[in-house]
């Protein structure tokens, strides 16, 4: 019966993982989750009760109690942007837990171990170790304990060579001699890998590292469960190896890295998100739009050059009839020198038969924005540029402009940072609430309609 | 059976050319077209001249250019794009064809009188509105071109923009257009209209018009309509019906910049639909162009091609609107007429078929043996 | 090989690919919380830690057994509670198009 | 820094109409506008009847209507849409202000000799073209009326359709319609031209203008192009160009059944883009316009304000191209003039700033004080 | 190892299953899943040979090479047309076979069996014995040798309700007393029911049917498994026990059924498929539609008043534009009196900015569709009736008409089987290279584009 | 019950999840090819036929096994054989935005 309840428990985990892959699910995903892990270990210590063990009840309760106290005082302290480091740190202690179960195999078998035993055993040890150490020094990166640019090691990926060699080594003498203290030594080699191949990371790329490293410690998890014959680790920990293998890619995608790139950066090989412009920026992707627009009461889209020369008229008219479709209000504000010549914009509109009445002027838009949820800016640049009304020094001061940046949050495609007709930088790229969601107006836009779609 | 004697047959384009009148009959692409089915094409200097095809273009196309009709042989067939006139009797051998826009009711007489000659005369008005016989319906041909040159006419003279523009001088709001009868004219006035960026409503008395308007990106003005009897035409009102009609209208009449009015009863004087307490709730500026002026008129006080202005508001009765696109309301003529010919030419020879489901209906003189 | 090790294989590779299997096309928006998800899911390794802590005899057995409880409780919990805060983002929004449809 | 004497200031609006002007300086709108500035308004009646704005609009709007501005006080300000002429110099007071679209070359003479009266002029067309000045670009407004309104002039003269029409009557081509010049005027052109459902073709000599065309949907006609100048606006171009400009636009001009030309090199004379030679190679019944007429013509043998026949193509030199389109060419100008006359007035008084950015450019008399 | 060869058969099949659902991919999908059969026998019988049994080779061999005869044979002499009923009679020989391995255990088995070991023995008794009857009930209807209308059975629902019970009871008791002969008996009351159950469905609603009983021959093959211990079995049985309940479902939405309505029809309760026109039509879905296009070289479209009423004119310039980017050449023909106005389509399809150098007239038209791939008429009814050319009767007789038909493949996009402006029916629609794709044609064009982009 | 069967049913359980998971929104012209795959797939019971001659004794046992091992292999054979041919359509077909791409 108990391997019956940890097959529940694994399929709570698969059902709660596939619920947090869709924004509507995934809260109640997290909380299915929860329940299979709840079930897991009730199910464990109900067991170990029936049994007669040697069991030191105080420390597995004290550590119980002890690690549910830290756990839950640290989520509920965190600040919301301090979440990432947070995680980086937790997936660090599980992975040391796994290390440790290896290792407490590791003291408590008296015969010598079987081979795949003593291969499973090494893989627990040394990948909790990089884990636990990895994702320290990703937590002290982001945290900014340790310096979040790029560091280069002596030697670079060769010297991380050396030592994943070395560790390799001493686990395989470990398994040759049944030597214990040569585990003990892989594993710390292990631990060192851990930190060098992180620290030369840069910050921006460390969501990325902090992914990966949560897939091994769910490698470590299901080989820990290997080697002491349990299937709720297996299951588990193979779920969150392989899911969090596929996250990894799917986020360094969306990053627009790779994962080789990543790891082994050599000098130059900064990200991407860092060469355009001098100032950092937010980069959305179609579905950071759709899931803003789709979770949006008002929507206010503002055209502009852009949204012509792409020829977008009739994907933002799509766009806007989807949103509609799900009940938020959808208008377009147009600034008076939008495009390249008069009424430029309502030609395109008109076009696409928006309706005349959806079309808001600058001044009945301006007064809108506090109110507005998402604007979506189409190509369009100076004429939202709020450097007109508070830079004395910009040559369009004085011009009125419509003043997207008090909307909750600002979604601006083009494609790239350059600059429109004025020819002048737009300080709303770089706003706290702004997105830029990078591409030919059309595309974008039909992506993020397919996006949406598939919420 | 009527049958014309044997080759050469000859047929005659006349010069119509008037003040209102640019089309020809017959462009040279046509004129080929009836050469090929057996006929002596003769045409009339200048014919073309409004519809930009000079004399020369017709001689390519086969043609000999005259004077006048009368200066070369005896026609068989006369095609024409404006009623016959008394002096066509002279250039039109007895037991010809005579085919075109001939306006049968207004010359009943005239061309029953010729009938006794054994001329008859067929009327492109008359044609069924099958869907066999629509590459032969000038009257949906030429009402495209209608309902086009309307619009143009009716936004050239408004001194408005159509289509709204939000500019650095201002927001320029989208002029209100309102056609009234959804026939072929007006469905081709709201796509003009619409094309230029107009705030399009309309109305019919059909029901079945609502589609057809919204699928051209028009409003439909929801007042009271009726089902249409069997020929496609609607049916002339009841006064009651008439009124609650004008009621629906008025607000939507009063917010129109541009009016097209298109509404015509076959055969009946065609309903009245604007009244002058409407036009003057309109904003001075404002243009109604009405297309049934010649028929009795869709508005009180239009007069069949002329301006006449109320508080204002100028109300148009052009009947030359056809014409104004000549060019190519003479190429669609010409087909028109020419597919028509080709159902009656067989082997060269000429038969008008009183049974033919299409040619049949356009036989105005003379009646069918044994009815008189 | 040991049947049980087998066993313990064929289960690896088949949830291997439920894993795989189950992400397909998340949303940015999600990535974190679906991390730090999968991250307290990894935390089933206190599953392994309460079972070792019943394995071993001596202080030193002891000592790792309350460390990994420790740690790998501190994942769960932690791990679990912080996913939700990050997905309490979605909660109140409600779907319009559901609510709406009947319109 | 000129300064106008204190409250009441006067501002004064001419009856401008005639045969080729039917806009009016400002609109009731507008009026209103200059009376929150602290001005006292005066308007010549029928001011505005060629735009659709009555005695009683004005009135309405707070101006007092007389039958001569010579009647009322002397004018402090007199705002104008087409150049003043001599007599307005009777109606102004000395250290007055003149605004407007006014024309500045022609009238150099009489404007300066005012300047010694301490009277300003203020040429709205001089207006920098800078993001910042365009709510006051009056040239921009009215080539956005022209543009549009000589397309409209062209379609309604060509007598062919524009959009390709598939009928039973047989398949009209769409007609072809090639814009030259890609300003503010050709833009608008081009749009318009395309919502009618033309072939459009353009061509500007900056390279830009490109994308632009293409932004609008409207085909690039591949010829030279150069860089153009810092103000925006584009430079004359040495002969060797112009020769290889003309030969890569003859294909586009014998294509075309509408052709508008829009090209100006500010302060000199139009381009001469189209021989009578390519001309003759158009289609007969084809249109040109040249909005470049009264600058000396991007068309051979145009002349303004008349229509040139050659060859049976019809050559049009409209000047009055934006007073078509009267109310909201009025509407537009009278807002561009009333933020001019803004950025003037501080707490009721007026005052000239020579250093203005966008006032100062625009002074055309008296010269800064110092410099003559 | 034997264990681990079947794992990676088991993986095999995973992998090649996944590969038939995308057409690319369908292909080699296919044959890895057979190299993943071809790893397991294998491995069967090289275990056997190494062990000591008391096998009769030749019977083995002899069953092999015969059914490997039969089978290729069948598989390879069959028409396409019949190949759906080839399909639910090999499914029957799947299912028979796996209720012979549980008969097999059951005659076996010396001493009492554990609970678990009859349930699963039963469940593989009964569930392969109503695969295997229900199987050739359905070949027999698709082959016409059983009618392939609906036929009630007296008592309907409530007589194979009866049945069932009876087979369960017959396990039940089985089980209890360790009787064989009950097991035959609830063997054979299975096999009742499965001609019961399946006797009473019509011939439209069979795919579905055999792709449950598709399902079925996973699970009795799984249950098979448990019976013997066999990972192979359980593994492979089990994906196809799912996978095939999914694909029943979702072709059951493709019919626009419902399985529960499928399997407990009602008089009355005929194929919504039937109910439309009186002729049957080929419906396609949005997939189908996609493919078609997708793997065509030439496409025309053909626009007709529903494309005005839907207001479909930019959905369509979409969908040429992604055929255009797959390089498929793509038209448009006009009809002259399509739509309710002269130059209606002209109107629509310049709004939608399709280049005029695309549309060709009926003249230019009518030659072509014989050398068209893929004619897509879009809400056209009237304008594409070929009775307008061969049906002297037809009020239609004698316009000219496009001959869309003569085209490869004809989809016509509209919502109903309604008639046209001339209100007459159309010939067209019951074409065998028709298929009719109903929907509103805005809607539909849409689905059909992300179904392309799917692909 | 025996540890073997509950293995069983874990490998039973994972495998389901697998095969719900993988058949996702399938091209309607696919759906008999996949059917008809998937019923070649359920052809391993050709193992179980096989293993079953092995197990009993007597003509009884010997024909079951002869027979089941017949029919999975009718099942095995025809079944991949048919899906492969239904499948050639698919084949000649070139991926023209793949082939052109480079233009
Ligand atoms: N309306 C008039 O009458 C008129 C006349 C002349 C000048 N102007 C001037 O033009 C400007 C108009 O302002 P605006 O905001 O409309 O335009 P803008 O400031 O010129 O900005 C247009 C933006 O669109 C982006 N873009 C271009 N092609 C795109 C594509 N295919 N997809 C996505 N984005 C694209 C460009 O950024 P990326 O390159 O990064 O994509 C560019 O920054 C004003 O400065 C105005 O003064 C107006
Ligand atoms: N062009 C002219 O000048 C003119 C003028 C008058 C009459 N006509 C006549 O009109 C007819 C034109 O032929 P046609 O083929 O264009 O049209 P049609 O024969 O009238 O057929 C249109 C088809 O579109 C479908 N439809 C309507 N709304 C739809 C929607 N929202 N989505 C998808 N499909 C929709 C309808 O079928 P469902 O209801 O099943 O969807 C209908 O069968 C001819 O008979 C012609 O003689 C033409
Ligand atoms: N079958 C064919 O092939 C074919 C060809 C051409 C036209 N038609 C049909 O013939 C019909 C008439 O077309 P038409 O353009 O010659 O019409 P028309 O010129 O006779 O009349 C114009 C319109 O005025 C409307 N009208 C009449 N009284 C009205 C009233 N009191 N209020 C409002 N509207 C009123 C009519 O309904 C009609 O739509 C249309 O249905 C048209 O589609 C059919
Ligand atoms: N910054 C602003 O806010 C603003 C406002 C209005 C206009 N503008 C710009 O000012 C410029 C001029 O506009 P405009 O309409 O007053 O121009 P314009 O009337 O002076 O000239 C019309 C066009 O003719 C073109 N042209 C000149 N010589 C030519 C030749 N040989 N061949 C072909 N074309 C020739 C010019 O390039 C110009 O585009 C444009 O770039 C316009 O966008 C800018």
């Amino acid at each position: 019966m108990t391997e019956l309840a940890y097959l529940a428990a694994g399929v709570l985990f698969i059902v709660g993982l596939k619920g947090m892959t869709s924004p509507r699910t995934a809260r109640r995903g997290n909380r299915i989750a929860s329940v299979g892990m709840l079930v897991a270990v009730v199910v464990t210590v109900v067991d170990l009760l029936s049994l007669d063990t040697r069991l030191v009840w105080g420390l597995v309760i004290g550590g119980m109690v002890a690690g549910a106290v830290i756990g839950a005082f640290l989520a509920i302290r965190v600040q919301m942007t301090e979440m990432p480091q947070l995680v980086a740190a937790f997936n660090g202690f599980g992975g040391g837990a796994s290390a440790l179960v290896a290792a407490a195999a590791v003291v408590a078998s008296d015969a010598v171990m079987p081979t795949e035993t003593a291969v499973t055993i090494s893989l627990s040890l040394t990948i909790g170790a990089i884990t636990l150490t990895g994702s320290f020094v990703a937590f002290g990166k982001l945290q900014g304990l340790v310096p979040s640019r790029q560091m280069f090691l002596p030697g670079g990926s060769f010297t991380n060579g050396a030592i994943a060699a070395a560790a390799v080594i001493a686990a395989g003498v470990g398994m040759m001699y049944d030597s214990t203290n040569a585990y003990w030594v892989a594993t710390a080699l292990a631990a060192l890998l851990g930190i060098t191949a992180v620290l030369p990371i840069g910050g921006a790329d460390m969501p990325v590292v902090i992914s990966l490293l949560n897939s091994f410690s769910g490698i470590a998890a299901s080989m820990a469960g290997l080697v002491i014959g349990n299937q709720a680790l297996i299951i588990g920990g193979a779920l969150v190896g392989a899911a969090g293998l596929v996250l990894t890619l799917e986020m360094a995608v969306a990053m627009n890295r790779s994962v080789p790139s990543i790891l082994f950066a050599k000098f130059g090989g900064t990200a991407a998100a860092d060469s355009i412009g001098t100032q950092p920026v937010n980069r959305a992707t179609a579905d950071d739009c759709a899931i803003a627009l789709a979770y949006a009461q008002s929507v206010v889209i503002v055209p502009g050059y852009g949204l012509a020369v792409a020829q977008a008229q009739h994907a933002v008219k799509d766009l806007a009839n989807a949103l509609e479709a799900r009940g938020i209000a959808v208008t377009y504000a147009i600034h008076p020198v939008a495009g390249r010549m008069p009424g430029h914009m309502n030609v395109l509109l008109a076009e696409a038969d928006v309706s005349y009445d959806l079309l808001l002027d600058l001044d009945q838009a301006n007064p809108k924005f506090k109110q507005t949820d998402v604007v979506l800016v189409v190509g369009a640049n100076d004429v939202v540029n709020p450097a007109a009304n508070n830079d004395p020094g910009s040559p369009i001061y004085g011009m009125p402009v419509l003043n997207v940046e008090e909307a909750s949050t600002t979604i601006v495609v083009k494609r790239s940072l350059s600059a429109g007709f004025a020819g002048i930088d737009n300080p709303l790229f770089y706003q706290d609430s702004t997105l830029m969601y990078f591409g030919d107006a059309k595309k974008a836009l039909e992506d993020a309609l397919s996006a949406l779609e598939n919420l | 059976m009527m049958q014309v004697p044997c080759r050469p047959m000859h047929l005659g384009i006349r010069n119509e050319q008037s003040a209102t009148e640019n089309r020809v009959a017959a462009p040279p692409i046509t004129v080929t077209a009836f050469i090929e089915l057996g006929f002596d094409v003769t045409v009339e200097s200048g014919a073309g001249g409004g519809a930009g095809f000079d004399d020369a273009s017709f001689v390519d196309a086969g043609a000999t250019v005259v004077e006048n009709l009368a200066d070369g042989p005896p026609l068989d067939l006369l095609v024409r794009i404006s009623p016959p006139t008394s002096s066509d009797r002279e250039i039109l051998a007895d037991g010809s064809v005579v085919v075109g826009l001939i306006d049968p009711t207004a010359n009943a007489d005239m061309l029953s009188r010729w009938g006794v000659d054994g001329i008859t005369s067929l009327s492109m008005e008359m044609l069924p509105r099958s869907t066999l016989a629509q590459s032969m319906d000038a009257l949906s041909s030429q009402a495209t071109s209608a309902g086009y040159a309307a619009v143009l006419l009716g936004v050239t003279t408004l001194r408005r923009f159509m289509p709204m523009l939000v500019t650095a001088a201002g927001t320029i709001p989208p002029s209100n257009v309102l056609i009234l009868g959804v026939g072929v004219a007006g469905l081709q006035a709201i796509a003009t209209a619409k094309r230029l960026g107009a705030v399009v409503y309309a109305y019919d008395i059909r029901p079945e018009t609502k589609e057809q308007v919204e699928s051209l990106g028009g409003r439909f003005v929801e007042a009271p309509t009726m089902k249409m009897d069997e020929g496609g035409y609607a049916r002339a009102l009841d006064e009651e019906t008439e009124l609650a009609q004008k009621a629906a209208l008025a607000s939507a009449v009063e917010a129109a910049d541009l009016i097209i009015t298109t509404a015509q009863v076959p055969g009946r004087k065609a309903p009245r639909l604007i009244s002058s307490e409407m036009v003057r709730a309109m904003k001075p500026g404002s243009v109604i162009i009405d297309m049934a002026s010649s028929s009795g008129g869709n508005v009180e006080g239009s007069r069949p091609d002329e301006t006449v202005e109320v508080a204002g508001v100028q109300i148009m009765g052009p009947t030359d609107l056809a014409s104004r696109v000549a060019t190519d309301s003479s190429r669609m003529f010409g087909r028109n007429v020419a597919e028509l010919v080709k159902r009656m030419v067989t082997d060269g020879s000429m038969a008008v078929d009183y049974d033919d489901p299409v040619v049949g209906p356009t036989i105005v003189a003379p009646q069918r043996d044994g009815e008189t | 090989m040991s049947d049980q090790f087998i066993v313990g294989i064929i289960v690896f590779v088949l949830a291997s690919f439920i894993g795989f299997e189950i992400i397909a096309k998340v949303p940015r928006t999600l990535h974190t919380p679906l991390m730090s998800g999968a991250n307290a899911i990894s935390g089933i390794t206190i599953v392994g830690a309460i079972l070792a802590s019943a394995m071993g005899s001596g202080t030193f057995a002891a000592i790792l057994g309350f460390l990994a409880v420790m740690l790998a409780m501190i994942n769960v919990v932690g791990g679990f509670l912080v996913t939700d805060r990050m997905l309490e983002m979605f909660k109140k929004i409600p779907r319009k198009s559901e609510s709406e449809e009947g319109r």
